[in-house]
């Protein structure tokens, strides 16, 4: 039973060791690429186990460290699956001839447990083994281009600035523990109202959002995102900008909602800055960029903002359309990214908007498919990215944040511009004398990466119902755990009509 | 025999706005990496100190375990550093600056 | 009334998408990719003629309805439905657009397939804008006509690829996208105090019970309508797109991008929803429109280039339709509404004229032309046809609207009636100078350096259906006031306020669940 | 008198650790740099005795003094860097940062001292000493995932440093 | 006297007596191993000064205290001080913890033993772990390239093997129950030899893993790459000479004899006897004070002969061969003998 709370984190664990127990018995010269194919397929194995999840009934696991509930399968489920699609994509974009290739897919799978734990943690201490592992690996991945001066600078400054982060996030349970002397989920909920020193928590809850906005990059803790999105390899990026994000985005939750119910008023306020900070810088800054890997970087911090907004509606839809949000950016980021890995090739030859002129010409169906997403982004109707924004705003404003909502969607139009730039150009024909480089063939693998992410896109936009269900779920889980004050109060008003 | 728990928090916020002081301010990478280390050091102390306050081991626990995250990350951070040393032949932050910031 | 009535609004909406997804997978293969759209097309506009043939007439309320749930929560529900107004926008649509398919036949050679996937996507968000009564899948459609048009401009621009045609497309986006965010505001803050999505709904929420919202904020969430809509009409100040956008855009979506979707969302969504801060705005509404009569014409004047002489006389025939919404008399709104179809045909008419002349000489230079009624006879017969009706000559469709909307400016003001008159005579003015510099007077080299086509059948094909209905609808325009009345009746003045409207739209909507 | 012995071991070990942490500061050299934090480090074990964590103590001298630091100075002296370069630095660092962390320092004491009264006082003795079987048995059942997840954190370090360390064959 | 006073005087005095008498030991050593390596290779070494050479510790000791502190010029000055410190404190105070007799208290002191820790066993692991900077540093701070090559290879050689040699005693660690030494060696005291952990307790692997790592720790033969005189000249201590020289050389031999200390304690039952409760209990007070001494000191002696005897006799590792050998054997084999112990520990 215990094994069953934990069930995708064995079995990527296992493949994972596996992969590295067998890669240095492979011949030198054999090519590392069955030990992708093995990632992949323990990557669906580690899905359909998150759905089987599902069935569970919601409790802890040893010893209330690990929850398995729908919040926690949710997360999952979007975890997996981006993974998965990211290797795919990586599959083929990245040298068949390296003989790192093995590690790398380990890491991977090994990366990814930690992101899990991190969304079906309840101890905080978990949880920052979770942020340790996703981080760590990360960082290493980032910098796996070793030929490439970029990607290695890439790698030191998200660790430099990540580690940085660790801390802040550590102080901030540290002080969590010290105002109630636990570190429970849970327990820290309960104990919340009665400690005698509130300030401590307050406190905590500050630098708990500074070192976990590092980690979702959210402005002004976002410097590092545009220099590692750049220079990492794009299959790396497709990776890291979803999954590890979307993990902290449900540590996120899970502590301010789980934790820190009781002092809100408190910390909304903290979010509401950060968010309209995040939308509003994030979208500036992306204005002015060349390149196209920037661009999205900066992309990506304002849509954490978006994301953000919807921390600050403290209700059941808040969470509920975080959780959307989540599902819908990864989708058609790790989307997008599968798309820049294939166009832009492993070692980035094709970087800048200029480059991307007239791919319409030259493979039309990538193209489509990154116009696509870049509608997405955009949050056209009928893409994934619509409803996404379109139910973070409506918590937004269900609680009468309109400030909030107008920056954000003022931003949304401001977002347009740039992403518009890229898709025209995209369309038009390429510039007269700049030469016309061929992108390659497209493997079978990346082609299913980028059909899975687009038509998770679609399906997000058009029947929404299933996974928004699912998100409800988890929010109502985690909203009703988040409230042992609430029940408190309940029971006595009940007492006097017994 | 009693010193005030706040004294210890005191001392530990002290060693973590040096750290931080540190990892703006210094150019050589090991160094502002060695002031991460100091960070992590002074929030392992408030952990210590709050720990003895609540008569709770799980705080100490929480120390061994960031002690262990903290090997591990020296050991990668520091062959990302070796990795950048031999790539660029500089541990000056501001010269690692292939992309504008 | 037979089972397909009740279908029949989903069939209209889908088979142009459907027909999109096979345009793109279809080979580019001789004309198999125009033959299909064209199918498709003809086949839409036959199920549209299905809505006016079996329209009831002496029923105020929405018709053909569809309303499922289509999320639980929020509540969006999949809610279709025509009335009176938007039924025979609906119709004109359909009608348009095999019409645009033959305007781009031969054009459009290079990305077909994308082109008409692309073309027929447009459709169905149009159609959708026309059709949808649930707030949520209305801007799902608004937002997302404006992507294939956004494309299509960069990609078929006048010089495909250039600095211009992009930003011409982005211009175009960012000024619809940006003030639709704000819509979007406007909507969830509806939707936060009400509860729900649904027009017909919200409709009878706000009447019944004024409370709800304080009357600041219910004047700032109308704005937000507001703004959003007259971008998208354009109305006076907010046209700088359009210029841009005619000149740049392929024949066939220049056709449908001015005019009828904000025009109706005015109608629709900003009377219907808010009639006592949609009358708040009204007189600087009817200034706006008068300054649009006078400063297209005046613009359109001075203009070289025919496109953008095309563009700003749309901005001031547009205006017409504001000035008539504006007075909220039932003349008014009528003539409104019937000025857009018949703006939409006769605009739409001369820009695939223009197209025909462009694919011959190459150029929209006034300047480079003259005297081609002598090489091209068809050609100039229905050019000044089309002109004619622009310009409101009677017994032509443009007349009606214009006198329509005109007279009832004239009870709601005088000084503003005058003013939009002298705008009529404007535009007669810069019409008949610019037919006259074309089609008259010495030949110009350009043209006497060309090998002189008349119209090919395929043009025949696509003029010859707009130019008979312009004269069918300028002699038997009670055929449509017939239906746009009862869809305006409501909006309009004299029962607006006093009207028992809370028993009506709780009627309509029990009917709506019933179905 | 005993008393004073207890404040006075604190004073002296904090202020070697404020001192050390000033000294990796101001300190140009990565390597001195590198003990100044051991000092750092050290001094701290001893205060984790004077709270009664005798285990921790052990373990910050094992781990971070003698494996941690060791790793630094070894790749200080295999680099061979040498003294930091004063180049200017960006200037944000400067402007932003330094009133920064002095607002994070006056917030963070001005909070704590603020709390001073319901935090109470640490004692030596007196029944708070942590044993090492007191430390494991909570470690090895309530908190056993999460040891056991910590066995892939450090494969994924060790994977990750030998991965980047390696020499790319080219 | 006030009972603080004792307290202090007695530690006070207990910490010089352990200190003189660990130095002369170590002086002694030194006499010892080249006696013993003179005889190995055929010859009888020292023998001039006093009789069999005893006397020749004394002259060695005179002879660098008196000779020239010389200061290479281009030495990083403070680390050069400071690093034959760091070497000799650090092996000087891990003996703080070893018990050398039994429990035998005079006014709550305890006298065999400097301090006894809850954990003691692993104050000796944190202490041998910072005597790694005498090394590093010196070799850094010498500025030499036989000197910085020496201390690079020192660092990550004792890295390397410190993780082995913490492993090793994992199974001691499970079979006492604490980490405390006396109680270590408390569980090995009664059935003499056959319960010593070496044998009873089923640690022999254990002791086997521990030895070899621990002569790399303390850079011995075979493991003396670190100042392997025919590729790196001195190594470490190429730069140093006189008094801090000689600090680095009574470092060395007072860690051999702290390792000796350790091994006994760990594995071959501390100070007990190895026929355990065989012979009688002996009834007077000081026989009963020293005889577990003269057990403690006979086995020491065995260990720091062990060393002697090795040094004399195996060739020297590859540097390749050295970190291959701890890393892909010393160190799975000593997980595996945790898993073993910890098999056999677990039914209790």
């Amino acid at each position: 039973m215990h094994l069953a709370c934990i069930l995708p984190e064995v079995i990527l664990t296992l493949a994972g060791v596996l992969i590295m127990l067998v890669d240095p018995l492979l011949p030198r010269t054999a090519s590392r690429k069955p030990t992708g194919w093995f990632s992949v397929l323990a990557m669906v194995a580690a899905f359909a186990a998150s759905a089987w999840q599902l069935h569970l009934a919601p409790g802890t696991a040893y010893y209330g460290v690990v929850q398995t509930d729908a919040f926690s399968v949710f997360f999952h489920l979007l975890i997996c699956g981006t993974v998965l699609v990211a290797l795919l994509a990586a599959i083929d974009s990245v040298r068949p001839e390296a003989h790192d290739m093995g590690e790398f897919f380990a890491l991977i799978l090994l990366g990814t447990v930690g992101m899990l734990l991190m969304t079906s943690a309840v101890e905080l201490l978990l949880v920052f083994i979770g942020l340790e592992i996703s981080s760590i690996s990360t960082y290493i991945l980032a910098g796996f281009r070793r030929r490439s001066g970029k990607s290695i600078e890439a790698s030191i400054k998200y660790f430099l600035l990540g580690s940085f982060a660790t801390a802040f996030f550590l102080y901030g349970i540290a002080l969590t523990f010290g105002a109630t002397g636990t570190t429970r989920i849970a327990a820290i909920a309960a104990a919340l109202p009665h400690t005698t020193t509130p300030i401590l928590a307050w406190t905590a809850v500050g630098l708990i959002l500074i070192g976990l906005g590092f980690k979702v990059s959210a402005a002004p803790f976002h410097v590092w995102t545009p220099d590692v999105y750049e220079g990492a390899p794009s299959p790396v990026v497709a990776l890291m900008s979803t999954a590890p994000k979307a993990a902290a985005f449900a540590v996120l939750l899970r502590i301010f909602y789980g934790a820190y119910p009781s002092i809100q008023q408190h910390w909304w306020s903290l979010f509401w800055v950060l968010a309209a900070v995040s939308m509003t810088l994030g979208n500036l800054a992306a204005l002015r960029q060349q390149s196209v890997k920037r661009m999205l970087a900066y992309s990506s911090i304002a849509h954490a903002g978006y994301l953000l907004v919807a921390f600050t509606s403290f209700s059941l839809q808040g969470i509920a359309a975080a959780s959307f949000y989540a599902l819908c950016y990864v989708a058609m980021n790790v989307g997008i990214f599968a798309v820049i890995s294939h166009v832009g090739g492993y070692d980035d030859h094709l970087w800048s908007i200029t480059d991307y002129r007239g791919l319409a010409y030259r493979s039309p169906v990538l193209c489509g498919a990154m116009a696509f997403f870049l509608l997405s982004l955009i949050g056209i109707p009928f893409t994934g990215g619509f409803f996404a924004k379109f139910y973070v705003f409506s918590a937004a404003l269900q609680q009468g944040m309109f400030g909030l909502a107008i920056i954000g969607l003022i931003n949304s139009g401001i977002a347009a511009f740039y992403y518009l730039r890229l898709l025209t150009a995209l369309y038009s024909k390429p510039a007269q004398g700049s030469p016309v480089l061929a992108v390659p063939r497209m493997s079978i693998t990346l082609g299913l990466a980028i059909l899975l992410s687009a038509s998770a896109t679609l399906l997000l936009g058009v029947v929404p119902r299933s996974s928004l269900d699912l998100a409800q779920r988890g929010a109502g889980t985690l909203f009703q755990t988040g409230h042992p004050a609430q029940a408190a109060v309940q029971v006595v008003n009940d007492a006097p009509s017994q | 025999m009693v010193v005030p728990i706040a004294y210890y928090l005191v001392l530990s916020a002290i060693l973590f706005s040096i750290g931080v002081a540190a990892f703006l301010i210094k150019r050589n990478i090991i160094t502002v990496f060695m002031s991460i280390e100091l960070m992590l050091n002074a929030v392992n102390l408030t952990f210590v100190a709050f720990a003895h306050q609540w008569h709770q081991v799980s705080g100490q626990i929480f120390v061994f375990f960031v002690m262990v995250v903290a090997a591990a990350e020296a050991a990668v951070g520091l062959a990302i550093i070796i990795a950048i040393f031999r790539a660029r032949n500089t541990l000056n932050v501001d010269q690692v600056n292939l992309m504008k910031l | 009334m037979a089972s397909i009535d009740h279908s029949v609004l989903t069939w209209i909406l889908l088979l142009p998408a459907f027909g999109a997804v096979v345009a793109a997978l279809l080979p580019e293969r001789g004309k198999l990719v125009q033959s299909w759209t064209l199918l498709i097309a003809l086949a839409t506009f036959g199920l549209t003629l299905h809505l006016p043939a079996h329209f009831d007439y002496s029923h105020g309320g929405f018709q053909f309805e569809i309303n499922r749930l289509w999320i639980v929560s929020p509540p969006i529900r999949y809610h279709l439905g025509v009335d009176g107004l938007s039924v025979w926008l609906v119709v004109l649509t359909g009608f348009l657009a095999p019409i645009g398919v033959l305007a781009s036949w031969r054009v459009i050679d290079t990305r077909i397939k994308e082109f008409y996937s692309l073309f027929l996507l447009q459709q169905t968000a149009m159609l959708g804008v026309f059709l949808a009564l649930d707030l949520m899948v209305y801007y799902a459609f608004w937002e997302l006509s404006l992507v294939p048009m956004a494309i299509l401009i960069a990609m078929f621009g006048r010089d495909p690829g250039s600095r211009t045609s992009s930003r011409a497309a982005i211009k175009f986006f960012l000024y619809t996208f940006i003030p639709s965010a704000l819509f979007l505001v406007g909507i969830l803050a509806l939707y936060a105090r009400t509860g729900t999505f649904d027009y017909v709904e919200l409709k009878a929420a706000l009447i019944q019970n004024p409370t709800l919202f304080s009357p600041p904020a219910l004047w700032v969430i109308s704005l937000s309508f507001l703004v959003a809509f007259a971008v998208k009409v354009p109305v006076f100040p907010l046209h700088g797109w359009l210029g841009d956008v005619f000149s740049e855009a392929p024949t066939a979506m220049a056709m449908v991008v001015a005019g009828k979707l904000g025009l109706y969302s005015l109608i629709r969504f900003h009377i219907g929803l808010f009639p006592f801060e949609s009358r708040r705005v009204a007189h600087w509404m009817i200034m706006l429109a008068v300054l649009g009569i006078l400063y297209g014409a005046l613009v359109a004047l001075v203009q070289n280039d025919l496109k953008r002489l095309l563009a700003f006389g749309t901005v001031s025939s547009l205006s017409f339709c504001t000035l008539g919404i504006y007075t909220f008399a039932i003349n008014g709104l009528d003539g409104a509404v019937f000025h857009i179809l018949s703006e939409s045909i006769t605009g739409g008419a001369l820009l695939v004229l223009l197209g025909v002349m462009y694919e011959r000489y190459g150029t929209y230079d006034i300047e480079r032309y003259g005297g081609l009624a002598a090489r091209t006879p068809q050609l100039a017969t229905l050019f000044v046809v089309t002109m004619l009706a622009l310009i409101g000559l009677p017994i032509l469709n443009g007349f009606v609207g214009e006198f329509l909307t005109l007279s009832s400016g004239f009870a709601t003001s005088h000084l503003w009636g005058a003013l939009g008159t002298v705008g009529v005579i404007l535009s007669a003015a810069y019409m008949l100078w610019m037919v006259q510099r074309v089609f008259y007077g010495p030949e110009s080299p350009l043209v006497h350096r060309s090998p002189a086509h008349d119209l090919a059948p395929r043009e025949h094909l696509a003029l010859w259906p707009m130019a008979v209905l312009m004269v069918i609808m300028g002699v038997f325009s009670p055929y449509w006031i017939r239906a746009i009345d009862r869809g305006v009746h409501s909006l309009s003045n004299t029962p607006a306020l006093n009207h028992p409207g809370a028993a009506l739209l709780s009627s309509q909507s029990h009917e709506g669940e019933a179905q | 008198m005993a008393f004073d012995m207890y404040l006075v071991i604190f004073l002296i070990f904090g202020a070697l650790c404020i001192a050390g942490a000033l000294n990796l500061l101001l300190q140009r050299h990565p390597i001195n740099s590198a003990l100044s934090l051991i000092v750092v480090m050290t001094s701290l074990a001893v205060l984790y005795l004077l709270l009664g964590a005798e285990f921790l103590a052990a373990a910050q001298v094992i781990v971070y003094s003698g494996a941690i630091m060791v790793l630094f100075t070894f790749v200080i002296m295999l680099l061979n860097a040498g003294e930091e370069e004063r180049t200017r630095g960006s200037r944000a660092a400067y402007l932003v940062g330094f009133p920064g962390v002095a607002a994070l320092l006056g917030l963070l004491t001005y909070i704590f001292l603020s709390v001073r009264m319901p935090l109470g006082n640490a004692q030596l003795g007196g029944g708070t000493l942590v044993t090492t079987s007191d430390l494991s048995r909570v470690l090895f059942r309530d908190l056993l995932l999460p040891f056991e997840v910590t066995s892939i954190l450090i494969l994924v370090a060790i994977l990750g440093a030998v991965a980047l360390a390696r020499k790319e064959e080219s | 006297m006030s009972p603080l006073l004792i307290y202090v005087l007695l530690s006070i005095a207990k910490v010089a007596v352990v200190t003189v008498v660990l130095l002369m030991c170590v002086a002694y050593t030194v006499l010892l191993e080249r006696k013993v390596v003179g005889r190995i290779q055929n010859r009888f070494g020292p023998s001039r000064v006093g009789p069999f050479g005893l006397l020749q510790p004394l002259a060695d000791g005179l002879k660098l205290f008196l000779k020239e502190d010389i200061m290479p010029t281009s030495v990083y000055r403070p680390l050069y001080i400071l690093a034959p410190v760091i070497a000799l404190a650090c092996a000087l105070l891990s003996i703080a913890v070893v018990p050398f007799g039994a429990n035998i208290q005079y006014r709550g002191i305890d006298l065999f033993q400097i301090s006894d820790l809850n954990i003691g066993l692993l104050v000796i692991l944190g202490v041998t772990s910072v005597g790694v900077y005498g090394i590093a540093l010196s070799g850094w701070a010498s500025n030499n390239k036989y000197s910085l090559l020496g201390s690079l290879r020192s660092s990550a050689q004792m890295v390397s093997y410190e993780l082995a040699l913490g492993l090793s005693l994992v199974g001691v660690v499970i079979r006492a129950g604490s980490l405390r030494l006396r109680d270590i060696v408390d569980v090995q005291a009664t059935h003499g030899i056959l319960s010593w952990n070496v044998f009873g307790g089923f640690q022999i692997v254990a002791f086997f893993i521990y030895l070899i790592a621990a002569y790399a720790e303390t850079n011995r033969a075979p493991f003396d790459l670190v100042e392997a005189e025919s590729e790196l000249t001195g190594g470490y201590h190429t730069e140093y000479s006189s008094m801090k020289f000689a600090m680095f050389f009574m470092a060395e031999y007072a860690n051999m004899i702290t390792v000796g200390c350790v091994a006994t304690l760990l594995f071959f039952g501390g100070w007990s006897s190895p026929f355990g409760n065989l012979l009688p209990a002996p009834n007077n007070i000081v026989i009963q004070a020293l005889l577990p001494i003269f057990w403690f000191v006979i086995k020491v002696f065995f260990f720091v002969f062990l060393y002697i005897w090795v040094r004399g006799t195996t060739p020297r590792f590859r540097y390749d061969q050295l970190m291959g050998f701890g890393w892909k054997f010393l160190v799975p084999l000593a997980i595996a003998n945790i898993i073993v112990a910890a098999l056999i520990y677990a039914p209790r």
